[in-house]
């Protein structure tokens, strides 16, 4: 990446194609009672890139995702998305307008199968009535199928095909995340939140879920906004970097800039990663 | 200014009911912070106490109901009777031994299950223990005395019919389960605030699996949790036995507690006396203001209607815990 | 290997979602529904249909209203004999007031009916959770039935406030009213059962089925991926208020004939309804017929074997037998805490690697 | 032999009143099976099924039994009997109701197989307020008296006839409904204390008696000021309120305490061969002298059932029969060992529920124990008759019955 | 250095079963020993078993309708299968759960103190002990009065770590301490774990998946795999050992490899069918 780039977007050096602002925070604040858990932060997300948002733990990262998805609303700023400031929302009109996340505390569905869990990441685009899904008759059954050839897609492309009809509860830790990931891609969203979509994970884990990071950038275009505590994934992923601590930002950049900014080191990395 | 007077002496009658019903709902609140088990069975385990300590001060013979349908006998009663607080003693040592068997036979087996399961398992209990107290003790209604005053205090009636020119209703019953209620609240709450026990009942509460991990004894607490809401139950079963007879409605009363739990939260000891105090000056002042307007008897759903109001404004009554909602 | 499904290979979507996608499965519920409707209906009599086929088929249309709620949305309710009684009065009134209407529409309607006054009580779960929840359907339960007892209008007037069904009938026979035979009622209620339980089935496998679920597995994370928790309580409000005014009206018309608010729908029925979901399973359509046979047959099992084989005093017996019933539902949590439906699935499970342990 | 199955409670919460009903129902007729081999030679079954006074489980056990032979049904609850009433009609049971039940159905003509005599609840809300103008020389002008009743359809049945009273006799009525159970009832006592009726009539049943003569003494309402139904006056209601229930009155339609010769046959029979119900426990109460006294009735009419069929083995029909010629009059109930014990009965096909006659009893604290204090007085049918007539009319109508011809 | 072979076998799992539900069979045979004072790791993918192998070690697998069936498990030489865990952690032995299981509605220092429970040296002790938590955590001395339940995940963390440490453990069981940590906290936590090692005496078996800091910081691993121990040996060792090194620690021949390099579909190689 480069500073070269411009509103309408650059080409980043593997060739792929970010373009303009996507979603800009403006000034977000959001206090719990004493607790300021984001102090006047401000900063942009592009269309098609892959944003990564690090900080120590506490810094207030789940927090600024929860203000993206609609869940806390901040005390103060404002949050545009695709050129239009959002006004107060519910989380799930958010979901509504392209955004779907996944949780830093797995948060699946657990009494329903993975192929059911994935299926509600489609909710929003199933819309026969209540008669024709009462009778099971017309448009519920056509939609079911076909939303459920959407679904299988997704199955395979995140290569969880043995597992659909398993309860999720049952599944290890790694699964699930997966199962996460695929049901937030299921609503085909624009902006696709994970927050530490990699913890818990072996490195062998780790390269599976990048692998399918990037894809899902690649093949669908969908912009990523990433928290992640493991360097050497935000640093290879990431095409910038926004650095909390304390609420505060610290850093943003290129992972490049961000990897030897002193503040950073001191306040996150310790040493620096090579 | 008739009215006032009226109301005034229904306010305070209310208070007093409201601190009967906290009685009740105290040994819920209990169990709920130290297992998050919600004791359905919390108003037959009053019934028992009251139905033992009777049982024990009349020298019945406990299942002779049984035995002479089993054998043909003609048992009833040992013949003799019980000093008043030697029984209370002795239904005490009953219902520790009852949480003990309770914990063993039911709780232990449930560990980490869903709160509704645990929720209906003490419905279950709740049938047990009513079947048991009728097969030990019977079912014919039985008085209750162990030397608690009861009917109008005088010198209240005579002090405030001279303020107001009409004598407040005071029942002398009312004021010692007051006086009793304020004793075992403090108590409980110094209990769970500051001592070691009382801090690993609530850690249990939150999480069965961590509090083991760190070495609380699940059943320990539990035998000690319910030990205590099973002297509470007895406190209870006391007061209202004394006031109507001790017989099967008596577990009944614990619909009563419901809603003064619900206001003032399952988890705080206080709440359980601010909420009965809510909910019967509340339900009596609604009986005596707009009751006639609606043709009465609107006690059992009121006090349930107000608490819910209550609840809209704080999910979590008025002095439970915060309920964390988190991702 | 009693139990197979290997060999039962799906080709369409289509075939993969059906109800009982395992052809072993298929039989049995086929065979299930044969004898419902070809071989019971000639041999029930009374007794057998008052005391045990009858409010088996009413409990289960509850149970399932029920589960529909608490099971597969999650909101624990307590308020399930009221609304049985908004079904029972509406289809009281209804009866009363449209004479000529079939007893079928009235008894559609009074679920309609109960849908609208479910909702209402239902929107307090948009604030309140859990126990706090379950505490305030009370609200529902005393204030619905105290308003029943105090209104005129809802009994006609009548000197006492009973209710009583007059006769009605389906196709020339009567369904309701002293005259009904026991295939009748029978029929009736085993026509709306296996109505609801297709339409349950269909809602909970579809959109609004998985909406409920989410908002029950976890709301937050529901909400934020997109389901509006308004539309998705209410619904499940509506819905399961509809199943239970339903249970209510055949309860009162069918069934027992005559009522009285307080005692026919008081919080016992409640506390009934909802053993039966939970001795069944939760979020388990089979689980709430489980659920239902368990609870309608199991007192009457007792009651039969310790007065009329052991000969014991009624008395002594019904003390007894509230013990064993408690123990039992103690037991059976202890078991299997997922109810009926997790043990018949577990079963199956075990079955399908018969004769190998694992 | 002839089957009368016991429909009782003995559990739940009425359960403590029911158990005593029931025995008493159970002894009789096992005192005619002990002492005289039965009634014209056919013994009596008493096969007993509890209801838990739960509506449900009361047609369980109606259906469970009527196949048996059963020829009458007498389940102690409003709510079952108002189950059973459609039922019997078409199995042709007999259902013998005194002293609760559907009150109209003491029209004959239109429920002809329910039987409610000697008296049914608008008798008594008319026989105490006949009390209470012989208390007051005939005036009750300016008087109040308050209804304390059980919120239920038992509890709201008399309202009708003493709103109908109050018009004709000048006093004022107010009502004050009490939620079951009833063990809470300050507010309704409260009220009281301010609005100071002179009388208080109750409907009560279960605790709600108890808490209501309890909360009475506490607010010192003057207990011979305050009468109860039958239903709410036997010595469970009484006994746990101590001294301070003395003086407290309740209608009867049957003797009180055991005072009678067949009492000693019950002890000679039962008690002393161990066949009396749980051990003859509760012999005498009041609650047992009625369940007793249904016993009697019910075996006064198989008697003339089996006299006008002219067969011992009689069907439900014949009974129903015998229910119809039925007469009981002071010299029969001597003979039966129960002298003065209840009304005089007299039923034809039009009226089921005889002369209505009922008697005040008053509790005498100290002896432990009732004490007649009326003789048997009649209700005043001017004001009952057309009530009982428009409502059994509403129900004929409702149900699609056409009044028989008598 | 450290050296297991000469040190006393504190606990030693033999051969066992672990069984679901009493349907899913997930441990399938795992033996282990864990020296007195060492750090033991264990490593593995995801549903590998290792915290089912942990909670078999202090008993916590009934309250999840897990049991152990075949099999013994033994520290200091007896037998704990019939200990309750409370018995448990007063013979020295306790265990961090995976996912945290705070105490959310305690505040931190109460959660920190439930953790002296069985303890019975008296409060100055236990005063002590908290500041020496306070002081390996200085972050938590900051939140102490505030609820466990909004404190953030990392917070989290360190909360159950000091909560075990205020039981004066013996043997402390650690299932992944590293999850969701910032990277400059897993070195301080690990740096944690060696220090109380080392100065306390601590015996630590760990479950981790961050293989590359547990093997820097024990001085055994086992891997499992598929509820089997496929692999054990000297931590120093199983560094070197080329599949580790490319399954586990992500490195190629020529170094670390990038994440960005391995969207190529690459087929596994497993030691297991
Ligand atoms: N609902 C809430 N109520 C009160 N405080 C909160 C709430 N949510 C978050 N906080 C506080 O805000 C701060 C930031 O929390 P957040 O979860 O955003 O941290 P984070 O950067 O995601 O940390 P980690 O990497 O550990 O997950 C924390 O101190 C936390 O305690
Ligand atoms: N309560 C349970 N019921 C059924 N199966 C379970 C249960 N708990 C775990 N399992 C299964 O046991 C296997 C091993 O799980 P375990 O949690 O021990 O793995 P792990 O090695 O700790 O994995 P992770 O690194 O993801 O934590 C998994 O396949 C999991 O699905
Ligand atoms: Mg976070
Ligand atoms: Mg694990």
């Amino acid at each position: 990446m480069n500073q070269l780039a411009t509103e309408e977007g650059y080409v980043t050096a593997d060739g792929r194609q970010i373009g303009g602002t996507l979603m800009e925070m403006k000034n977000i604040t959001l206090r719990f009672g004493g607790v300021v858990a984001i102090k006047d932060i401000s900063f942009d997300i592009r269309q098609g890139e892959i944003r990564a948002i690090i900080g120590p733990n506490g810094a207030g990262k789940s927090s600024m995702l929860n203000v993206i998805s609609g869940f806390y609303v901040p005390q103060e700023g404002e949050v545009w998305f695709k050129g239009y400031r959002r006004g107060p929302m519910k989380p799930y009109e958010v979901a509504r307008l392209g955004i779907a996340r996944t949780f830093q505390n797995i948060a699946l569905f657990d009494g329903m199968s993975v192929l059911d869990n994935i299926m509600t990441g489609r909710l929003n685009r199933m819309k026969a009535g209540f008669l024709s899904q009462a009778l099971w008759w017309g448009a519920a059954e056509r939609e079911e199928i076909a939303n459920r050839e959407q679904v299988e897609k997704i199955i395979d492309f995140l290569e969880i095909q043995n597992i659909r009809k398993t309860p999720v509860g049952r599944l290890p830790y790694g699964l699930k995340k997966r199962v996460e990931l695929a049901r937030a891609l299921a609503a085909e969203p624009q902006l696709l939140l994970l927050d530490e979509p990699m913890a818990g994970m072996n490195v062998e884990e780790k390269e599976d879920m990048s692998r399918f990071i990037l894809d899902v950038n690649d093949e669908f275009g969908t912009t990523i906004a990433l928290i992640e505590h493991d360097m050497g994934v935000v640093m290879d992923l990431s095409d910038r970097v926004v650095v909390m601590d304390y609420g505060r930002k610290i850093g943003d950049g290129t992972p490049d800039e961000v990897r030897n900014n002193q503040e950073v080191i001191d306040a996150y990395l310790g040493v620096s990663h090579d | 200014m008739d009215q006032l007077v009226f109301a005034a002496e229904v306010f305070l009658n209310g208070l007093m009911t409201g601190v009967m019903y906290a009685l009740v709902a105290l040994g819920f609140v209990l169990i709920f912070k130290a297992s998050g088990v919600f004791n359905y069975a919390q108003g037959v385990l009053a019934l028992f106490a009251a139905l033992t300590l009777v049982g024990i001060q009349q020298g019945q013979v406990p299942f002779a109901h049984l035995i002479n349908a089993m054998l043909g006998t003609h048992i009833s009663s040992f013949g003799w009777t019980v000093p008043a607080l030697l029984a209370i003693l002795l239904t005490a040592g009953v219902m520790v031994l009852l949480a003990f068997l309770i914990e063993k036979l039911v709780l232990q087996h449930l560990v980490g299950q869903e709160p509704i399961i645990l929720f209906m398992a003490t419905i279950g209990l709740a049938y047990f223990l009513e079947g048991l107290g009728d097969v030990m003790w019977g079912a014919d209604i039985k008085t209750l005395d162990v030397g608690l005053p009861q009917g109008i205090s005088d010198g209240i009636e005579a002090v405030t019919g001279e303020w107001f020119g009409y004598g407040f209703f005071i029942d002398r019953l009312d004021i010692w389960a007051t006086i009793i209620a304020a004793l075992l609240v403090a108590a409980l709450v110094a209990f769970s605030q500051y001592t070691k026990q009382g801090r690993a009942m609530r850690a249990v509460a939150d999480d069965h699996q961590a509090a083991l991990s760190v070495g609380i004894s699940l059943r320990f607490i539990w035998v000690m949790v319910w030990s205590i809401a099973g002297f509470v139950a007895l406190v209870a079963g006391i007061m209202w036995g004394t006031k109507s007879g001790v017989q099967f409605s008596l577990s009944l009363i614990a619909l009563k507690a419901l809603p003064v739990l619900m206001l003032g939260g399952f988890t705080s000891i206080p709440g359980a006396i601010i909420g009965g105090l809510i909910i019967g000056v509340g339900e009596k002042l609604f009986e005596f203001l707009i009751g006639p307007m609606v043709g009465g008897a609107t006690e059992n759903w009121f006090a349930y209607v107000l608490a819910l109001l209550f609840l809209v404004f704080r999910p979590q009554g008025l002095f439970g815990e915060r309920i964390i909602e988190r991702v | 290997m009693l139990y197979r499904e290997a060999g039962d290979f799906k080709t369409s979507y289509r075939d993969d979602g059906q109800t009982f996608p395992i052809r072993l499965d298929r039989w049995g519920y086929y065979i299930v529904l044969a004898v419902a409707f070809g071989i019971i209906p000639f041999i029930i009599n009374d007794y057998w249909a008052s005391a045990v086929f009858v409010p088996f088929l009413i409990y289960a249309v509850a149970a399932l209203g029920l589960n529909i709620l608490t099971g597969y949305a999650g909101q624990v309710s307590l308020g399930t004999g009221g609304f049985m009684a908004v079904g029972a009065y509406a289809v009281y009134k209804l009866m009363t007031a449209f004479p000529d209407v079939s007893i079928v529409i009235h008894i559609l309607l009074a679920g309609g009916v109960t849908a609208i006054v479910g909702m209402l009580f239902g929107l307090p779960s948009l604030r309140i959770k859990g126990f706090y929840l379950a505490v305030a359907t009370l609200a529902a339960q005393f204030f619905l039935v105290w308003l029943f007892n105090k209104v005129p209008w809802f009994y006609n007037y009548s000197a006492s406030g009973q209710i009583n069904a007059p006769e009605r009938t389906v196709l020339g026979w009567a369904v309701t009213g002293p005259a009904t035979s026991a295939t009748a009622k029978y029929l009736i209620c085993l026509c709306f059962v296996v109505a609801l339980a297709w339409v349950a089935r269909n809602l909970t496998r579809g959109t609004l089925g998985r909406k409920w679920m989410a908002i029950r597995d976890m709301d937050i994370a529901a909400e934020i991926i997109g389901v509006n928790p308004l539309t998705a309580k209410l619904s499940a409000f509506a819905v399961s208020s509809f199943f239970i005014g339903v249970a209510g009206a055949l309860l009162f018309a069918v069934y027992l004939g005559a009522a009285e608010v307080g005692e026919a729908f008081g919080i016992n029925k409640s506390f009934l309804v909802l053993f039966m979901i939970i001795i069944g399973g939760l979020g388990s359509i089979f689980g709430a017929f489980a659920g239902a046979a368990f609870m309608v047959m199991l007192p009457v099992l007792l009651k039969n074997v310790l007065v009329g084989s052991l000969g014991w005093p009624t008395d002594l017996a019904a003390h007894i037998e509230l013990m064993i019933v408690g123990a039992l539902i103690v037991i059976f949590l202890i078991v299997e805490p997922h109810g009926l439906a997790r043990l018949w699935a577990l079963t199956k499970e075990k079955l399908r690697l018969w004769p190998f342990p694992h | 032999d002839l089957v009368v199955p016991n429909l009782s409670y003995r559990t739940g919460p009425y359960g403590a009143n029911g158990t005593q009903y029931a025995d008493g129902f159970n002894d009789y007729f096992a005192l005619l099976n002990e002492r005289d081999g039965g009634i014209g030679g056919e013994m009596i079954q008493v096969p007993e099924c509890e209801t838990a006074y739960n509506t449900e489980k009361g047609v369980e056990c109606y259906e469970s039994t009527k196949d048996s032979g059963a020829l009458v049904y007498n389940p102690l609850s409003t709510g079952i009997t108002y189950q059973l009433i459609p039922k019997v009609s078409v199995d042709k049971k007999v259902l013998y109701t005194p002293g609760y039940g559907r009150t109209s159905a003491k029209n004959g003509k239109v429920f002809e197989w329910v039987f409610n005599a000697p008296a049914n609840y608008w008798d008594g809300a008319s026989v105490a307020i006949k009390y209470l103008l012989d208390e007051n020389g005939g005036d009750l002008s300016g008087k109040k008296v308050a209804l304390v009743f059980h919120n239920s359809a038992y509890g709201k049945e008399p309202i009708r006839t003493l709103e109908g009273l109050a018009e004709k006799h000048g006093f004022e009525l107010s009502q004050i409904p009490v939620d079951a159970p009833g063990q809470e009832q300050k507010s309704q006592w409260l009220q009281i204390r301010r609005d100071k009726p002179d009388y208080v009539i109750m409907y009560g049943w279960g605790v709600m008696n108890q808490a209501a003569i309890q909360e009475a003494a506490n607010i010192r309402f003057p207990m011979e000021n305050f009468i109860g139904i039958w239903w709410s006056g036997s010595e469970v209601d009484v006994l746990p309120v101590g001294e301070k229930a003395n003086g407290y009155k309740a209608l009867t339609f049957n003797g009180v305490g055991m005072d009678y010769p067949v009492y000693d046959d019950i002890k000679t029979h039962l008690i002393e061969t161990g066949k009396a119900s749980q051990g003859g426990e509760h012999v005498g109460s009041v609650l047992y002298s009625r369940g007793m006294y249904a016993a009697v009735v019910i075996s006064e009419a198989i008697r003339k059932a089996q006299e006008v069929a002219g067969t011992s083995a009689i069907s439900p029909e014949q009974l129903r029969e015998g229910f119809e010629q039925l007469e009981i009059t002071p010299e029969r109930l001597a003979e039966i060992g129960l002298p003065d014990f209840g009304p005089e009965i007299k039923m034809s096909c039009d009226n089921h529920g005889g002369s209505g006659m009922a008697r005040l009893q008053q509790w005498d604290a100290s002896a432990k124990q009732w004490n007649l204090i009326t003789e048997f007085t009649e209700p005043d049918q001017e004001i009952i008759a057309p009530l009982i007539q428009q409502d059994s009319e509403a129900y004929a109508a409702e149900s699609g019955i056409t009044p028989r011809d008598c | 250095m450290f050296d297991a072979e000469s040190r006393e076998t504190l606990l030693e799992v033999n051969n066992i079963e672990v069984i679901y539900n009493h349907v899913i069979l997930v441990l399938k045979g795992v033996s282990l020993s864990v020296p007195k004072g060492g750090i033991t790791a264990l490593l593995g993918g995801n549903g590998a078993g290792k915290t089912t192998t942990l909670k078999a070690i202090s008993n916590l697998l009934a309250s999840e309708r897990g049991e152990v069936t075949k099999g013994s498990i033994t520290y200091r030489g007896s037998r704990v299968a019939d200990l309750n865990p409370a018995a448990l952690v007063k013979r020295g032995v306790i265990q961090v759960m995976e996912g945290r299981h705070c105490f959310e509605h305690l505040t931190v220092e109460e959660n920190l103190l439930t953790g002296a429970y069985t303890r019975s040296d008296g409060q100055a002790a236990i005063k002590r002990d908290l500041e020496m938590v306070y002081d390996y955590f200085p972050r938590l001395r900051e939140r102490r009065k505030s609820q466990a339940g909004y404190t953030s995940g990392g917070e989290q963390q360190m909360v159950a770590m000091g909560r075990a440490l205020m039981s004066r453990p013996e043997t402390i069981l650690l299932d992944e301490p590293s999850m969701g940590l910032a990277p400059q906290l897993v070195e301080q936590i690990f740096e944690i774990v060696k220090a109380v090692n080392e100065g306390e005496g601590v015996t630590f078996l760990l479950a981790e998946q961050n293989t590359n800091v547990a093997l820097r910081y024990a001085h055994y691993g086992y891997i499992l795999e598929n509820g089997r121990v496929v692999m054990d040996g000297p931590a120093a060792a199983l560094r070197e050992n080329p599949d580790v090194k490319e399954f586990y620690l992500g490195m190629s021949d020529e170094g670390r490899k990038s994440f960005r390099d391995v969207r190529s579909y690459r087929r596994r190689k497993r030691w297991l069918a």
